[in-house]
C-alpha cells in the first residue's frame, strides 16, 4: 500500500452544457478501499463516468498508474484493468440471467477461464444459478443489484469502481456485498466505492473523500470521517437512534 | 375445397417469401431499435443486381445471392456508419424512420437512372415450371425460395441465440451503456448487425426478382407489407416474422381465392389491427417489465 | 382505526414465479405502514396492484371501503392513492417545475386552464427548495442524478391531496441529510391526517417512523404487529434481518 | 396575340410528363413521340414559319404537381399551347387547369370514361375511340365467329383501374346479351402482385375465353401466371399489355406469345397519314426495333396542332377548340374526330400476336392477316 | 410568462396579417397556386404536430382522414348535390371536420391502445384500410372511377381556397400554440415522457389522446375537403396517399417536433424546394436522389429540427459565456416562441 493506483488532478467534466465537475483532485492507493460520500448531485457518479471513460474530461488528468487514461474509451480503459458497476440499472432485460453474467466476461477469449469463474460466482450469488434461465428484467429491484454485482466479479480488474452497490439490498444482502467487497480487496484489487449507505461504506473503508459541488472538500481514513462530527452532521445525517 | 387447399399451399409458400424480406427488418430493428424503411427498397436493390447478373453475366440469380450478399452488407455498413451512427445518441426511432425513409428514395433514384422505371424481371429456365404433388400444383420457384427462407432464417437465429456476437448484438441494443462498460465495442457491433439485415435482402431480392416483376417503385407497396409482418410477429422476433408473413400468405390467397382479391389485404389489415389492440407487442413479442 | 385499504388474498403470477401468493393485509387509515420483506419477496409487485399498474390473478383490493373493479392507475390516483416507482421515474424532458405540475391533482375542466398555475409553481419552487433542487428547478429531469430524481419523485407526492401515499424505497441512493428532511415530510402530512404505507430496507428509519409493520416473505404474509415485536420475531430474523 | 407575320419567336409548347412514379414508364414513351415531333416538324421549317420548342416538365405522377405544373406552364411562363400528360388520373384535373385558361387541351392519354363526364369543351383525345372501347373491336370479331367456333363460356379477370375494368365490362355486357355464359368475373386492386390466386380460381372455372381487363405490368403478371399454371384458354384477349410489343414477349417468353390478341389504336404497319414517315424518323431517332404505341399518340398530337394551326393561322386557342371540333383531322392515328366533350369517333383495331408478331387481324378493312384460332398452349 | 405569451401573439399576428395579405399582393395564378400547397402542407403538418409532436404518437395514418374530408365533400357533391359551384362547399367545411372528429373518436380510442411503433404501423394500417374501402364500395364512391367535383368560377380562381385553406391553417396553428401553454398539453408532454408514470399521477390519458387525436384529424379533414374542391378530382390513390402522409410529415421534422412554428417553417421551405425542384429539374430523372440527398443533409446537420437545434446552439453560446446554469424557467418554452 502507500502508492497511488488511479490520481485524478483538476478534472473538469460535464454533460454537454455546463460544468458538473470543477476541478476534481483525487488519489486513490493502490490496494485500498476508498469511499466517496457526499449530497446528491455532488459529481460523484460523474467521478466514476470520467474515470471509466462515460464521459470525456474538459480539463484535467485522470491516471492509472501513472499512465493517461483520461479521454480514452470504455473499451480501452477496460482494457487497462478498471471495472465500472454503474448506478443506473445495467443489466441486458431481455437476456437471461445466465448470459447477463457471461457478458460480464466478453472480454476474456478463454472459454475454460469464463466457465471456471462463472461456476465460482453461481456458488457465491445462489440467484445467478436458482434464476439462470430467466430473463434479467423480470428480476425485482434489489436482485438486479445482486446479479449487476455478481457479473462484475466476473473479470479480474486492477481496479473496481462500484455506485451505491447497496441501494435496495436488503440487510442480508448488503451485508453479502459489503463482504464481497471487502473480500474481492484482500484478493488484492482496489475498490472505488461511492456510497450514500455512507457509514456501513466507511466502516469498510480505509480511505474517504468527502464531495460537494463538483469538488472534493475533505479526505481522510475511514474511520477519521466518521469520528468527525461536523461531516456527520453536514453528510451523515443523526447518529442512528436504535440499530437494528 | 381442392381449391382452398391449393390456396393455402399458395400462401405458405408466398408467406416464405415474405418471411425472408421482413426477416432483415426484424433483425435490424431487434438489433438496434431502428425501423428500416429502406429494407423494401434494398429487396428492390437486390432484385435489380441479381438480375443485371443474370441478364448480362448469365449467372443463375439464386447463385447469384452468394456474390450480392457481401455487396449488401458493405452497403449496409456503409449505410450505418454515415447514417445511422450520427442519429444513435438522442432523437431514436422517429429520426431512423426519416434517414432510411430518405435512403428508400435515393436508392430509387438510383435505381430509375440506371436502369430506367421499365418493368423487369428474371426469368430463368425453371421460373415458369412447377411440380404436381398429389394433384396440387406447386411452382418450383417459389419452393427454392421457402427452403432458401427456411435456411437463411435459421442461420440467423443460431447466430444471435448461441454465439458471442450474437450476445453482444443483443446486449448492444438493450443497454448500450453497460455494453460499453463490459468492452463491446457497439459501434462495429451495430453496424455488422446492421449489414446483416440488409444483406438478406439479397437473397429475398434474387428470390423476389423471379417471382415478381418489379420497378424501381416497387418498394413502396412492400414495405407496407413487411412493416405489418414485423410488427404482427412481435418486433425483433424472427419466429414471429415467420408466423406473421405464414398467416399473411395463407390469409391473403384463401381470402382471394375465396372472396376476392379485392379484399384479401383489407382482411388481413383488420386482423392485424384486431390482434394488435389486444396484444400490442405482436404475436410473439414480449411485455418488458418496464420500470414497474 | 379503520380499515382504508384492505388486500384479500392476493396472488399474482408470472409464468412459473408466484410473485405475490395469497397476500392478506390492511392499512388503517391515519398509520404510517411498513411493508419490509426480503428482497424479491414481493413488495413492488403488491404496489403495482395496489395503484392498478397490474391486474392481479386472484383476490381483491379495496380502497377507502371500494372494490377497486378494473385496474387503472389514473382513476386510483385520483381516488387519493398516490405512489412513488422504486427506480425513480420522472418525465425526462420537462422540467422540473413542470415535473411537479404534471402531479398536482387538477379538475379535468382545468384542462385548458394555464399549464403551470401560479398556486403550483409557488407550492413547486417551496417543495423543491427544501431538497435543494431550488436551483435546478428550470432544468430538465433527465440532468439529475440518480438521487435527485428520487428525491423528485418523492416532491411529486406531495403536490396532490392524496389519502394515502405508497413509497417504494423512498430513501434508497439518497443522501442520508435528506432522508431526514423526508422523514420530516413524511411526519407533517401524516399529522395532516395522510396515510402511508412504505417499502423500506433501511430498518432504523423503519423502526423509529412507521407502526405497525408488515412482513412479506415469498408473497405472502410472514408477520405483522409493532416494531419492536417484529424486530425480535424468530421467523422475520430467519427470513429477512438475518444476524 | 401571335398573330403577327413577322413573329419568328419560337412556338412554346408545354407539357407535363412522369420522370418517376406510377406513370414513368408511359411518360418516357410519350415523351419520344412529342420530341420526335417537334423535331420533325422544325427540320421542315415549323409551323406558321415559327420554330417549335417543347417546355417538358416532371409531375412525380402526383396530381397535385401536374395542377402546379400547368399553372405555371400556363400563367408563369406562357406557353402557347399544352399538351397532355399521360394517364386519365393526371389528365383530369390537368385538362380543368387548361379549361380555366382557356386553351386547348390536345391529350394522348386520357381517355377513361371520366375525363369526358366532365363535359370540358377543350378536350381532344387523340385516339380512335374512347378507352372503354377499346374491347369493342374484340366483341364485334367474336361475334361475327360462326356458332360453332364461338366460345361458350367466358372468364373476366379485371383490374381495378378507371381505363382497365370499364373494357372488359362493355364486352361482358355484348357476350352476355348474346347468350356467353360468364363463369368467372374477378376485379383486384392495382397493386396486386400475386396473380397466382386469380389464376388458380380462373382455371378452376375453366371459361374458353378470357377477357382481362388489364394495364401493362398486371397484364403480364396474369399471363406468367396462367403460363406457370398451365392454364391455356382458347381465345386470350388482353386490354392492354399484349399490344406492346417489345415487352410483351420479353416478359412473358417469346415462345408464349402467339394466340393472343390486344387492341391497339395505332400499329406499325398502318397506312395511315404520315405513319410511313413517323416509323422511319423513329427509327432513325431512336434505333431499330419495335415502337410503343404511345408514341405515336403523342406524336399525333402534334400532327393535330400542326394542321389545325395551318388551317385557322393563328394560335388563339379559342379559335383552335373552334376549329377541331369541325370535320375531321388526319394524323398517324387515323382520321380522328371528337364529339363536343371530346370523345373520339372511331374504332380501335384488333391485333394478334402471329407467327411470333403483332399483326392487325380485324376489321377486314385494316387486317394484314386472318385470326388464328384457337390459341396453342402455353409453350412453357 | 405572460410577458412571452403575448409576444407570441405579437408574432404570430405578424404572420397571420401577411398570409391574409399575400393573395392580394399578388396576384399571378402560378404564385397563388404554389402558395396554396404551401398552406396546405403547413396546415397538415401543424395538425399532425398537434398529436405527433407533443404526445409522441407518431401517426402515420393521417392522411386517411384527408381523404374522409375530400371523399366528404365530393360526396356532398355527387350524391346529396349541394349544387352550389361557389363558396357554399367551402362554408360546409366546419361540418366535415367536426363530422370527420366525431367519427374518428372509436378509431383513436382503439389505436391508442398500442404504442410507439406499434401505434404507428395500425395507423399506416388504417390509412390502406380507408383507401381499400374507398376503392371498394363502389356505390358511394365511385370506385377507382373516381368522383369529380365541379370546378367554381371564382374570379382569381385560386385566391377563395387559399383563404380557407389560411384559416384552417389559422385554426391549427392557434391550437397548436394554445395546447403548448395550457394543461392539456402539459400532459401531452408528459404522457410522450413517461404514458405510465403519467397515469399514475392521475393524467387522464386515454382522454387527452383521444380528443387530441380527433381534433388534429378534424383539422386534416378539412384541409382535404379544400383540396378535392381546389383538384376537382378525388381518386382513391391520391386522396388517400403515402406520399401525401410523408409530404406533412417531414416538415414537422424539419421544422421541429412539439414547436409551435417549426413544422411550418418546415413546410415553408420543404414544398416550395420540392415542387420547384420537380418543376425545374425533374425530366432529369436526378430529381429524387437531389431531394434525398438535400433531405439527409439536413437530417444529419440538424438532427433535431431548425427551430431546436438553433435553439440548442443559442443555449450553447450563452452558456459558454456565462458559468452558471440554465436561468430558472421552462425549457420548453425555450423553444416554443
Ligand atoms: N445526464 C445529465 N445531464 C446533465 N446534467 C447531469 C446529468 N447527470 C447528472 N447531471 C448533473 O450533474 C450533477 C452531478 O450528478 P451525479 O450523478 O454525478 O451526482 P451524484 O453525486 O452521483 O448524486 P447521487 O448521489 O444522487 O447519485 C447533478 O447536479 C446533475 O444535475
Ligand atoms: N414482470 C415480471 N415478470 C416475471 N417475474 C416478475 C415480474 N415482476 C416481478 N417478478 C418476480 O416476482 C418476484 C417479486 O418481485 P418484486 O419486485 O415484487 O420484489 P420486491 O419485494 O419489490 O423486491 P426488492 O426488495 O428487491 O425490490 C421476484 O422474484 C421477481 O423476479
Ligand atoms: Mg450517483
Ligand atoms: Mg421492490
Amino acid at each position: 500500500m502507500g502508492t497511488a493506483l488511479l490520481r485524478l488532478q483538476g478534472v473538469v467534466a460535464g454533460y454537454g452544457r455546463g460544468d458538473v465537475l470543477h476541478g476534481v483532485d483525487l488519489t486513490v492507493e493502490e490496494g485500498a478501499v476508498t469511499c466517496l460520500i457526499g449530497p446528491n448531485g455532488a459529481g460523484k457518479s460523474t467521478v466514476l463516468k470520467t474515470v471509466s471513460g462515460l464521459l470525456r474530461p474538459k480539463r484535467g488528468r485522470i491516471t492509472l498508474l501513472g499512465r493517461d487514461i483520461g479521454g480514452l474509451s470504455p473499451q480501452a480503459v477496460l482494457s487497462h484493468g478498471v471495472v465500472h458497476v454503474p448506478q443506473e440499472r445495467s443489466l441486458f432485460p431481455s437476456m437471461s440471467v445466465w448470459d447477463n453474467v457471461l457478458m460480464g466476461g466478453f472480454v476474456l477469449r478463454d472459454r475454460a477461464v469464463v466457465r471456471r469463474r462463472i461456476e465460482h460466482i453461481a456458488d457465491r450469488f445462489p440467484i445467478v444459478a436458482n434464476r439462470r434461465h430467466e430473463r434479467a428484467g423480470s428480476l425485482s429491484g434489489g436482485e438486479q443489484k445482486i446479479v449487476e454485482i455478481a457479473r462484475a466479479l466476473m473479470l479480474d480488474p486492477v481496479l473496481v469502481l462500484m455506485d451505491e452497490p447497496s441501494t435496495g439490498l436488503d440487510p442480508r444482502a448488503r451485508q453479502l456485498v459489503f463482504h464481497t467487497i471487502t473480500e474481492i480487496n484482500e484478493g488484492g484489487r482496489t475498490v472505488l466505492l461511492v456510497e450514500q449507505n455512507a457509514r456501513s461504506g466507511l466502516a469498510i473503508a480505509h480511505h474517504g473523500a468527502v464531495m460537494e459541488s463538483g469538488r472534493v472538500r475533505l479526505e481522510g481514513t475511514g474511520s477519521s470521517l466518521l469520528a468527525d462530527p461536523e461531516v456527520a452532521r453536514l453528510f451523515l445525517g443523526a447518529a442512528p437512534a436504535n440499530r437494528g | 375445397m381442392h381449391l382452398l387447399v391449393q390456396a393455402v399451399i399458395l400462401g405458405i409458400l408466398i408467406g416464405g417469401v415474405y418471411a425472408l424480406m421482413a426477416s432483415g427488418l426484424t433483425l435490424v430493428f431487434g438489433i438496434m431499435r431502428v425501423i428500416n424503411v429502406a429494407q423494401g427498397a434494398m429487396v428492390i436493390l437486390g432484385a435489380y443486381l441479381s438480375y443485371t447478373l443474370f441478364s448480362s453475366v448469365g449467372i443463375d440469380p439464386l447463385l447469384s445471392i452468394l456474390l450480392i450478399a457481401p455487396v449488401m452488407f458493405a452497403l449496409g455498413v456503409g449505410i450505418h456508419r454515415v447514417f445511422i451512427r450520427a442519429l444513435r445518441a438522442e432523437s431514436g426511432e422517429e429520426m431512423s424512420l426519416l434517414v432510411t425513409w430518405a435512403t428508400a428514395l435515393a436508392i430509387e433514384g438510383v435505381l430509375s437512372v440506371t436502369y430506367t422505371t421499365n418493368l423487369r424481371s428474371t426469368i430463368p429456365g425453371y421460373a415458369q415450371r412447377s411440380w404436381i404433388i398429389l394433384g396440387y400444383r406447386v411452382a418450383e420457384v417459389r419452393v427454392f425460395g421457402f427452403v432458401i427462407s427456411v435456411v437463411i432464417l435459421s442461420a440467423l437465429s443460431l447466430l444471435l441465440a448461441r454465439t458471442r456476437f450474437g450476445r453482444s448484438v443483443r446486449a448492444t441494443v438493450q443497454n448500450p451503456t453497460s455494453a460499453k462498460l463490459l468492452g463491446v465495442d457497439a459501434d462495429r457491433v451495430s453496424a455488422l448487425g446492421f449489414g446483416i439485415g440488409i444483406s438478406t435482402a439479397a437473397a429475398a431480392g434474387a428470390v423476389f426478382g423471379i417471382i415478381y416483376p418489379f420497378n424501381p417503385g416497387s418498394h413502396y407497396d412492400l414495405i407496407s407489407r413487411l412493416l405489418s409482418i414485423v410488427v404482427l410477429g412481435g418486433l425483433g422476433s424472427l419466429g414471429g416474422a415467420v408466423v406473421a408473413a405464414l398467416l399473411l400468405g395463407v390469409g391473403e390467397s384463401v381470402v382471394a381465392v375465396m372472396i376476392s382479391p379485392s379484399w384479401s389485404s383489407f382482411v388481413f389489415f383488420i386482423v392485424l389491427i384486431v390482434i394488435l389492440v389486444f396484444r400490442p407487442q405482436g404475436l410473439f413479442g414480449v411485455r418488458e417489465r418496464g420500470a414497474l | 382505526m379503520s380499515a382504508l385499504l384492505e388486500v384479500r388474498a392476493l396472488t399474482k403470477r408470472f409464468g412459473g414465479v408466484t410473485a405475490v401468493d395469497g397476500c392478506t393485509f390492511e392499512v388503517s387509515a391515519g398509520s404510517i405502514t411498513a411493508l419490509i420483506g426480503p428482497n424479491g419477496s414481493g413488495k413492488t409487485t403488491v404496489f403495482n396492484m395496489v395503484t392498478g399498474y397490474l391486474r392481479p390473478d386472484a383476490g381483491a383490493v379495496s380502497f377507502d371501503g371500494r372494490r377497486a373493479s378494473r385496474p387503472d392507475p389514473a382513476r386510483f390516483y385520483r381516488a387519493g392513492l398516490s405512489r412513488t416507482f422504486q427506480q425513480p421515474r420522472v418525465f425526462r424532458e420537462l422540467t422540473l417545475v413542470e415535473n411537479l405540475a404534471v402531479a398536482a391533482n387538477r379538475p379535468w375542466w382545468a384542462l385548458l386552464g394555464r399549464d403551470v398555475p401560479p398556486t403550483d409553481r409557488r407550492r413547486a419552487e417551496e417543495v423543491l427548495a427544501d431538497f435543494r433542487l431550488g436551483d435546478l428547478m428550470g432544468n430538465k429531469a433527465r440532468e439529475l442524478s440518480f438521487g435527485q430524481q428520487k428525491l423528485l419523485e418523492f416532491a411529486a407526492v406531495l403536490m396532490g391531496r392524496p389519502k394515502l401515499v405508497l413509497l417504494d424505497e423512498p430513501t434508497a441512493g439518497v443522501n442520508p441529510v435528506m432522508v431526514e428532511t423526508m422523514e420530516q415530510h413524511i411526519r407533517d402530512l401524516h399529522r395532516q391526517g395522510i396515510t402511508f404505507l412504505v417499502v423500506e430496507h433501511e430498518m432504523n428509519l423503519v423502526m423509529r417512523l412507521c407502526d405497525p409493520v408488515i412482513v412479506l416473505d415469498h408473497g405472502a404474509k410472514l408477520a405483522e404487529g409493532r416494531p419492536a415485536e417484529v424486530q425480535r420475531d424468530p421467523l422475520v430474523l430467519d427470513a429477512y434481518l438475518g444476524t | 396575340k401571335g398573330t403577327n407575320s413577322t413573329n419568328t419567336k419560337p412556338i412554346v409548347i408545354g407539357i407535363s410528363l412522369s420522370a418517376s412514379g406510377d406513370f414513368s414508364d408511359p411518360s418516357a414513351a410519350a415523351k419520344k413521340g412529342y420530341e420526335l415531333w417537334a423535331k420533325t416538324v422544325d427540320a421542315h421549317g415549323g409551323i406558321m414559319g415559327r420554330q417549335v420548342q417543347l417546355k417538358i416538365v416532371d409531375d412525380t405522377s402526383s396530381p397535385d404537381q401536374v395542377v402546379t405544373n400547368y399553372q405555371n406552364l400556363i400563367t408563369k411562363d406562357k406557353v402557347d399551347i399544352v399538351f397532355g400528360p399521360f394517364s386519365t388520373l393526371l389528365s383530369a384535373p390537368a385538362a380543368k387547369v387548361a379549361n380555366r385558361y382557356g386553351y386547348a387541351f390536345i391529350e394522348p392519354a386520357g381517355g377513361g370514361p371520366a375525363i369526358f363526364d366532365e363535359n370540358l369543351h377543350n378536350i381532344f383525345f387523340v385516339q380512335p375511340a374512347p378507352v372503354v372501347d377499346s374491347g369493342t373491336v374484340f366483341a364485334n370479331y367474336i361475334l361475327s365467329l360462326p356458332a360453332d367456333q364461338r366460345p361458350k363460356t367466358a372468364g373476366y379477370p379485371e383490374l381495378d383501374d378507371p381505363f382497365a375494368a370499364p373494357i372488359a365490362e362493355t364486352v361482358r355486357q355484348k357476350f352476355e346479351a348474346a347468350g356467353i355464359t360468364t363463369v368467372f368475373k374477378q376485379i383486384y386492386p392495382a397493386e396486386t402482385a400475386e396473380f397466382t390466386t386469380i389464376v388458380t380460381k380462373l382455371a378452376h372455372a375453366s371459361p374458353d375465353i378470357v377477357v382481362g381487363g388489364t394495364q401493362v405490368a398486371d397484364a403480364f403478371g396474369l399471363v406468367k401466371a396462367m403460363i406457370s399454371e398451365k392454364f391455356s384458354p382458347k381465345f386470350l384477349f388482353l386490354s392492354n399489355g399484349s399490344n406492346d410489343p417489345v415487352n410483351f414477349p420479353d416478359k412473358i417468353g417469346a415462345s408464349n406469345v402467339n394466340g393472343v390478341f390486344g387492341a391497339g389504336d395505332w400499329f406499325e404497319d398502318e397506312k395511315s397519314p404520315g405513319n410511313a414517315e413517323f416509323v422511319a424518323a423513329y427509327h432513325a431517332a431512336y434505333g431499330p426495333g419495335p415502337i410503343d404505341s404511345t408514341s405515336a399518340e403523342a406524336y399525333a398530337c402534334g400532327q393535330i396542332l400542326q394542321a389545325v394551326v395551318s388551317k385557322v393561322g393563328s394560335l388563339d386557342n379559342g379559335k383552335i377548340i373552334a376549329a377541331l371540333h369541325q370535320g375531321s383531322w388526319a394524323s398517324v392515328e387515323g382520321n380522328l374526330s371528337w364529339n363536343s366533350v371530346g370523345e373520339p369517333q372511331g374504332q380501335d383495331l384488333l391485333v394478334e400476336w402471329i407467327g411470333g408478331k403483332l399483326v392487325p387481324v380485324y376489321p377486314a378493312s385494316v387486317a394484314l392477316a386472318a385470326p388464328t384460332i384457337p390459341k396453342p398452349n402455353w409453350a412453357g | 410568462m405572460n410577458r412571452l405569451s403575448a409576444a407570441g401573439l405579437a408574432r404570430g399576428g405578424v404572420v397571420m396579417c401577411a398570409l391574409v395579405a399575400f393573395p392580394f399582393v399578388f396576384s399571378q395564378h402560378w404564385v397563388l397556386n404554389m402558395a396554396f400547397f404551401v398552406l396546405m402542407y403547413a396546415g397538415l403538418a401543424q395538425a399532425w404536430n398537434l398529436l405527433g409532436g407533443y404526445s409522441g404518437y407518431i401517426s402515420l395514418g393521417h392522411v386517411a382522414f384527408f381523404g374522409l374530408g375530400a371523399y366528404s365533400e365530393a360526396i356532398l357533391f355527387s350524391h346529396i348535390g349541394i349544387g352550389s359551384r361557389g363558396f357554399l362547399p367551402l362554408l360546409v367545411l366546419p361540418a366535415i371536420g367536426i363530422a370527420v372528429a366525431l367519427t374518428s373518436v372509436p378509431v383513436a380510442w382503439v389505436a391508442l391502445r398500442t404504442r410507439h411503433m406499434t401505434f404507428a404501423i395500425v395507423t399506416l394500417t388504417l390509412l390502406f384500410v380507408v383507401q381499400q374501402l374507398a376503392f371498394n364500395l363502389r356505390g358511394l364512391t365511385h370506385g377507382s372511377q373516381g368522383v369529380s367535383v365541379p370546378s367554381p368560377t371564382f374570379s382569381l380562381y385560386e385566391r377563395p381556397f387559399y383563404l380557407a385553406l389560411l384559416a384552417i391553417f389559422a385554426l391549427a396553428t392557434l391550437v397548436t400554440w394554445h395546447v403548448r401553454r395550457d394543461r392539456l398539453g402539459l400532459m401531452l408532454f408528459a404522457i410522450r415522457d413517461d404514458e405510465d408514470k403519467a397515469r399514475g399521477v392521475g393524467v387522464r390519458a386515454t382522454e387527452a389522446k383521444v380528443f387530441t387525436f380527433a381534433v388534429s384529424v378534424g383539422m386534416t379533414a378539412m384541409i382535404g375537403a379544400v383540396w378535392a374542391y381546389y383538384i376537382g378530382y378525388v381518386y382513391p390513390q391520391f386522396a388517400i396517399d403515402p406520399l401525401v402522409m410523408i409530404g406533412s410529415l417531414l416538415p414537422v421534422f424539419l421544422g421541429g417536433a412539439g414547436t409551435v412554428w417549426g413544422p411550418v417553417l418546415g413546410a415553408f421551405i420543404l414544398v416550395p424546394a420540392q415542387q420547384w425542384l420537380a418543376y425545374r429539374y425533374g425530366a432529369s430523372e436526378l430529381y429524387l436522389i437531389a431531394y434525398a440527398a438535400v433531405f439527409l443533409a439536413i437530417i444529419l446537420l440538424l438532427p433535431r429540427g431548425i427551430l431546436p437545434s438553433i435553439a440548442d446552439m443559442v443555449a450553447r453560446r450563452r452558456d459558454g459565456r456565462t458559468t452558471p446554469r440554465l436561468p430558472v424557467g421552462s425549457a420548453r418554452e425555450e423553444i416554443a416562441s
